[in-house]
């Protein structure tokens, strides 16, 4: 923690950055922070805690925040994954950001509600994306900073969602979707917080021609999940923002992972740090599998 | 109006009559897979009711503000269009358990619906409703209800206002619609104890939200309006993320957007649905001109409107200090310490800075 | 019938502007609606094409004309690219008349000069025909009206009327590069050709619309003139939906555009936060 | 596809299904199959597209969600795309929509992608054909889409209008 403070009054000293976007302990537990001033550098903190991926605030939307100047952005492997996708999307350029990665032990699934200090992970708590991370240690950095911490244990809660939904007959799973979506209210907040959610203008917004209807009605509101989670193929890094913003509580992480799942085993591509590699739905191989093919 | 026992028998059988004669009753209830999560959603009895057990997650504006409904379909024929209206007049229903929070923001949103000219799709609703406030167990620090001239005992916008006692509820009839709800129901009178019992919960209630944050000074209003280019709004919202997710929990945001939808090459609807003032798309001319460019403005408007706009057309604050907006931000915004901040700041600055 | 109920209008009339902007004559399907209808000059509404959505634009024929009303828009949006596409003798919707006016009874009286830039015109048309329906009843008239290029000048018959009419003063303009050969009328930018064909007099009016930039170097001109700010109306457009102030979009600061204008005196536009 | 209202009972309905083909083999295949007078039931529309890449998994989701019982993607097959690799690119997109479709409750009968090449008129016919039968033995689709604006409106106030959006 100490190490991760320095570095970010530092950088922030030496004029190297004009902001690291962090994690501080607000009134509600902890959320991003924004340090300009070296002085503040000793709000930083990470913790399994530190939920958030703050990549989102690097996408090209949020202008207030590149007006502030130089970022450098403290990632989780999960988050660096994220750098990494706007990386290679173009939509930034690797020399515009620090990127100052930390060690990580796992994260919860979701922000505690109370303002907690201290969590030990457990399997009940545990974010299921923390599962065999092959990230905890990532390779996209400027900086590294922390000790490498155990292995978090595997969420017992979650694992095992996914195939449990595929058992189900087709028309369980339409019945489950169909009430997962009747709740959406599309309020877009899925997009607006997935750091990879980068368009500059959504399909979903546009007008001519309107592909899906903006009222939350069952139909658009399964036609948006779809669209949204095609668009997500090979860019999803799995951090689970959409899910932990929805106010209606939809699990849009088993979208997102089932859809991951699908680009693994058939493309054989997972997220990663390495901004070289490229993305898969952009790729083609002769040799892809084409058993779905009549 | 006085306060009256009523006893959870009598309430039941209240609730079970209502029931029967086809009155919707809405009221908190435990969601299947959380004890702890509460839902305002239809009940058949007052067993299936969780009263006073803490906040539902969401307030009560889709009951009367749908998320999408609609105005009206249109069918193209021969001649041009016809169109269809919907009818305004709403079906009876009864809310038991209301938060005073939201009860108070129905109250609130009545004065933009029905100045100058009637929203009656959201007065017909309301017209229909007999809300039965309860007072509140008090949810977290987010609160902050007192700050905004309501309370977790405030009676605004409830027509009956329940405080729990031993063995039943101490019931006020705040209106005739509640005086008539309630007649017969109750025992005429209650007894001292029973009352001692309710002021206690009522000022230990009162004194708990109290403590979250202090009352929104007089000033602040005119302090917002005079501080609209203050350099303060390009760094509160930072880490706001545009999503929205603040307005479509808040009990009083009730910005909307209508669009048409077709249902077929002749026949299709037009439908009102919520909308956020933190979206881009929200004030975005077709010229491709957006007066709120980035989150600073969007943000700003949203804090705006809610302490500044609001107060000055309505004269209340469009706040009920629920703290829902706190408690669901994904970036960790929160609406206690936003306002106190910008309180602070009034009170360090109060000449008005950065116009 | 509830307060987002359009009433149902007949395309009368169909005039192509400009390359992109057309004007509609429209007429009240029900009888008893075009009897009862009023507006007054520099109201807006909201027209609809079934399935496409709403838009908000001014109402450019004058109340002294009764039984239609004339709208003109530019295709833009989704609803207006669709208004462009009906033909004559099609439905649209139509509520309104929403939010305040040009105060023409203050006017009376008085000298009116109007300035308008492109499609700006099409409000001040609205004005300038009530004025002028009611010639006797004012002082001097001056209409200064300049856009991009000759092409993309607006109402070019009525421009050419009020030209022949001998008790207006009337100072047509292109932008420079934007003549034609057989062009006629001045050869400069609006607050130029303000400056040089408007003189102020005591209790002269000011009707200023067109597009921001225009208007933003149209003011320090007026001023110079000596024109009181208060003298100056312009109009304003946000993106609305409902025109009821109950959407929550047009607002700037706390002034809504659809309740408290469209119409603004520049002094009241000063006192407005910069955000539109 | 206003007359999907109506096939109340399934004795009256016919599977709808939409082809969104390649114009340089598919389409010129169907048209073999045409001209080869090959016996086909007349329930597909087909769409002309350049080429198997321009289907764009919006078409397809937007014809399940306004009552298509049942979509066609065909295309060259690999190796013989008129622009190289079209096909390829397209078959990484349809496997991911063909998965998560399934995921989420669309029956994979509904969901035919083939490729058939111009002289391949017998294929298309069977392509057709087989698909047709499989979903008629699925049944209608169940739609999310029109909502019947009449009957919604007719119902608000309702208690079966609390339900409807």
């Amino acid at each position: 923690m100490k190490e991760l403070q320095e570095l970010a009054a530092k950088l922030l000293r030496d004029q190297n950055v004009q902001v690291v976007i962090g994690y501080e302990d607000g009134p509600a537990g902890v959320r991003p922070a924004f340090i300009t001033d070296a002085n503040d550098a000793a709000r930083l903190i990470f913790d399994p805690r530190c939920v958030h991926n703050l990549a989102t605030y690097l996408k090209p939307q949020r202008k207030h925040i590149a007006k502030l100047g130089k970022i450098a952005i403290v990632v989780k492997g999960c988050d660096a994954r994220a750098v990494a996708g706007l990386i290679r999307e173009q939509q930034i350029t690797r020399e515009n950001v620090i990127v100052i990665a930390v060690r990580c032990g796992g994260v919860l699934e979701k922000a505690p509600a109370k303002a907690a200090k201290k969590v030990e992970l457990t399997e009940e708590n545990v974010s299921v994306r923390c599962a065999g991370c092959e990230a905890r240690e990532p390779k996209l950095y400027d900086y590294i900073v922390g000790e490498l911490p155990t292995e978090p244990p595997v969420s017992s809660q979650r694992a095992g969602e996914i195939a449990q939904l595929e058992k189900m007959s087709t028309a369980e799973r339409r019945k489950f979707w169909d009430e997962q979506f009747s709740r959406c209210i599309r309020c877009d907040a899925c997009r607006e917080v997935c750091p990879m959610c980068f368009c500059l203008q959504c399909v979903a917004l546009r007008a001519q021609p309107q592909w899906i209807d903006s009222s939350p009605t069952p139909a658009a509101n399964r036609a948006w999940q779809t669209m949204r989670m095609l668009h997500q193929a090979g860019r999803c890094v799995g951090c689970l923002e959409c899910e932990r913003a929805c106010p209606k509580e939809i699990p849009l992480g088993l979208l997102t992972r089932y859809v991951a799942g699908v680009v693994d085993q058939r493309f054989g591509y997972k997220p990663c740090d390495d901004p070289s590699v490229p993305a898969p739905m952009g790729e083609i191989k002769t040799d892809d599998e084409e058993e779905f093919i009549r | 109006m006085t306060n009256e026992f009523l006893s959870h028998a009598s309430l039941s059988s209240l609730i079970a009559e209502l029931v029967a004669t086809g009155t919707r009753v809405i009221a908190p209830v435990q969601t299947e897979d959380s004890p702890d999560r509460l839902e305002y959603k239809p009940v058949c009895s007052l067993a299936d009711a969780a009263l006073a057990a803490g906040q539902p997650r969401l307030s009560l504006k889709e009951l009367f503000l749908p998320s999408t409904e609609v105005l009206l379909s249109y069918r193209q024929t021969k001649e041009g269009v016809e169109i269809r209206e919907v009818p305004t007049q709403a079906r009876p229903q009864v809310i038991l358990g209301a938060l005073p929070c939201d009860a108070a923001a129905l109250e609130i949103v009545d004065k933009v619906m029905s100045w100058d000219s009637k929203d009656e799709l959201w007065l017909g609703r309301r017209e229909a409703t007999t809300i039965v406030s309860i007072l509140c167990p008090v949810e977290d620090s987010n609160c902050f209800c007192t700050a905004v001239g309501v309370g977790p005992d405030s009676v605004r916008g409830s027509d009956v206002f329940l405080t729990p006692v031993e063995g039943g509820y101490l019931a006020e009839a705040c209106t005739l619609k509640g005086q008539s709800l309630l007649e017969g129901r109750t025992a005429d009178h209650a007894d001292p104890e029973a009352i001692a019992e309710a002021e206690k919960a009522q000022s230990a209630a009162r004194k708990k939200v109290q403590e979250n944050a202090p009352a929104i000074p007089a000033g602040f209003s005119a302090w917002l309006t005079e501080n609209f280019g203050h350099p303060v709004w390009n760094t509160m919202a930072l880490r706001c993320h545009g999503c929205g997710a603040c307005a479509s929990v808040c009990p009083t945001c009730h910005c909307f957007d209508i669009v048409d939808e077709h249902e077929n090459a002749t026949e299709g609807v037009r439908r009102r649905n919520w909308d956020s003032c933190q979206t881009a798309k929200f004030t975005l001319h077709s010229s491709g001109h957006n007066p709120r460019p980035s989150q600073s403005e969007r943000f700003r408007q949203r804090i705006e409107h809610k302490f500044s706009v609001y107060p000055r057309r309505f004269g209340e604050m469009l706040c009920t200090g629920c703290g829902r907006c706190s408690r669901i931000c994904p970036g960790g915004m929160n609406l206690v310490e936003i306002v106190g901040g910008l309180i602070s700041l009034s009170a360090s600055n109060s000449g008005g800075a950065g116009q | 019938m509830n307060i987002y109920q359009p009433h149902l209008m007949r395309i009368a009339e169909i005039t192509d502007e400009t390359e992109d902007t057309r004007t509609l004559k429209l007429e009240f399907k029900d009888p008893a609606v075009a009897e009862s209808f009023k507006f007054s000059a520099g109201q807006f509404g909201e027209y609809s094409v079934f399935g496409e959505g709403e838009s908000t634009f001014c109402i450019a024929s004058s109340p002294t004309r009764k039984g239609y009303i004339e709208c003109s828009f530019k295709a833009t949006g989704k609803v207006t690219q669709a208004l462009r596409r009906l033909d004559t003798g099609d439905t649209i919707g139509f509520r309104g008349p929403y939010g305040n006016h040009f105060p023409i009874e203050k006017m009376k009286g008085n000298s009116v000069v109007f300035i308008a830039g492109g499609i700006g015109l099409a409000p001040v048309r609205c004005a300038i025909w009530n004025v002028l329906d009611m010639r006797d009843q004012f002082k001097d008239v001056t209409i200064v009206y300049g856009a991009r290029s000759v092409g993309d000048l607006v109402y070019k018959r009525e421009l050419e009327e009020w030209s022949k009419r001998t008790d207006l003063k009337i100072c047509l303009t292109v932008d420079p590069g934007g003549e034609t050969p057989e062009w006629k009328g001045e050869v400069a930018r609006v607050p130029t050709a303000v400056e040089k064909t408007v003189a102020y007099a005591e209790n002269t009016y000011a009707v200023i619309c067109g597009p921001p930039i225009m208007i933003k170097f149209t003011l320090p001109v007026m001023d110079k003139l000596g024109f009181p700010a208060e003298h100056i109306y312009t109009t304003l457009e946000n993106r609305m939906k409902c025109g009821l102030g109950k959407c929550g979009r047009c607002n700037i600061g706390a002034t809504y555009v659809c309740k408290d204008g469209p119409v603004f005196t520049a002094a009241e536009m000063r006192a407005m936060p910069q955000e539109y | 596809m206003k007359d999907n209202a109506c096939c109340g009972t399934t004795e009256e309905w016919s599977p709808k299904i939409v082809a969104f083909v390649c114009y340089w083999c598919t389409y010129t295949g169907a048209d073999l199959a045409g001209t080869s007078r090959l016996k086909m039931d007349p329930n597909v529309r087909i769409i002309r597209l350049p080429c198997s890449s321009r289907v764009n998994p919006l078409f397809l989701i937007k014809a399940l969600e306004r009552g298509a019982d049942g979509i066609i993607v065909s295309g060259c097959h690999p190796g013989d795309c008129h622009y190289s690799t079209g096909n390829l690119h397209a078959r990484r997109r349809f496997a991911v929509l063909h998965d998560l479709l399934g995921f989420m409750g669309i029956e994979d009968g509904r969901m035919t992608f083939s490729w058939v090449s111009a002289s391949e008129g017998i294929k298309w016919q069977q392509t057709v054909n087989e698909t047709i039968a499989r979903v008629r033995a699925l049944g209608p689709i169940q739609t999310l889409h029109p909502v019947g604006a009449q009957q919604l409106i007719a119902e608000m106030g309702s208690e079966k209008g609390d339900q409807a959006r």
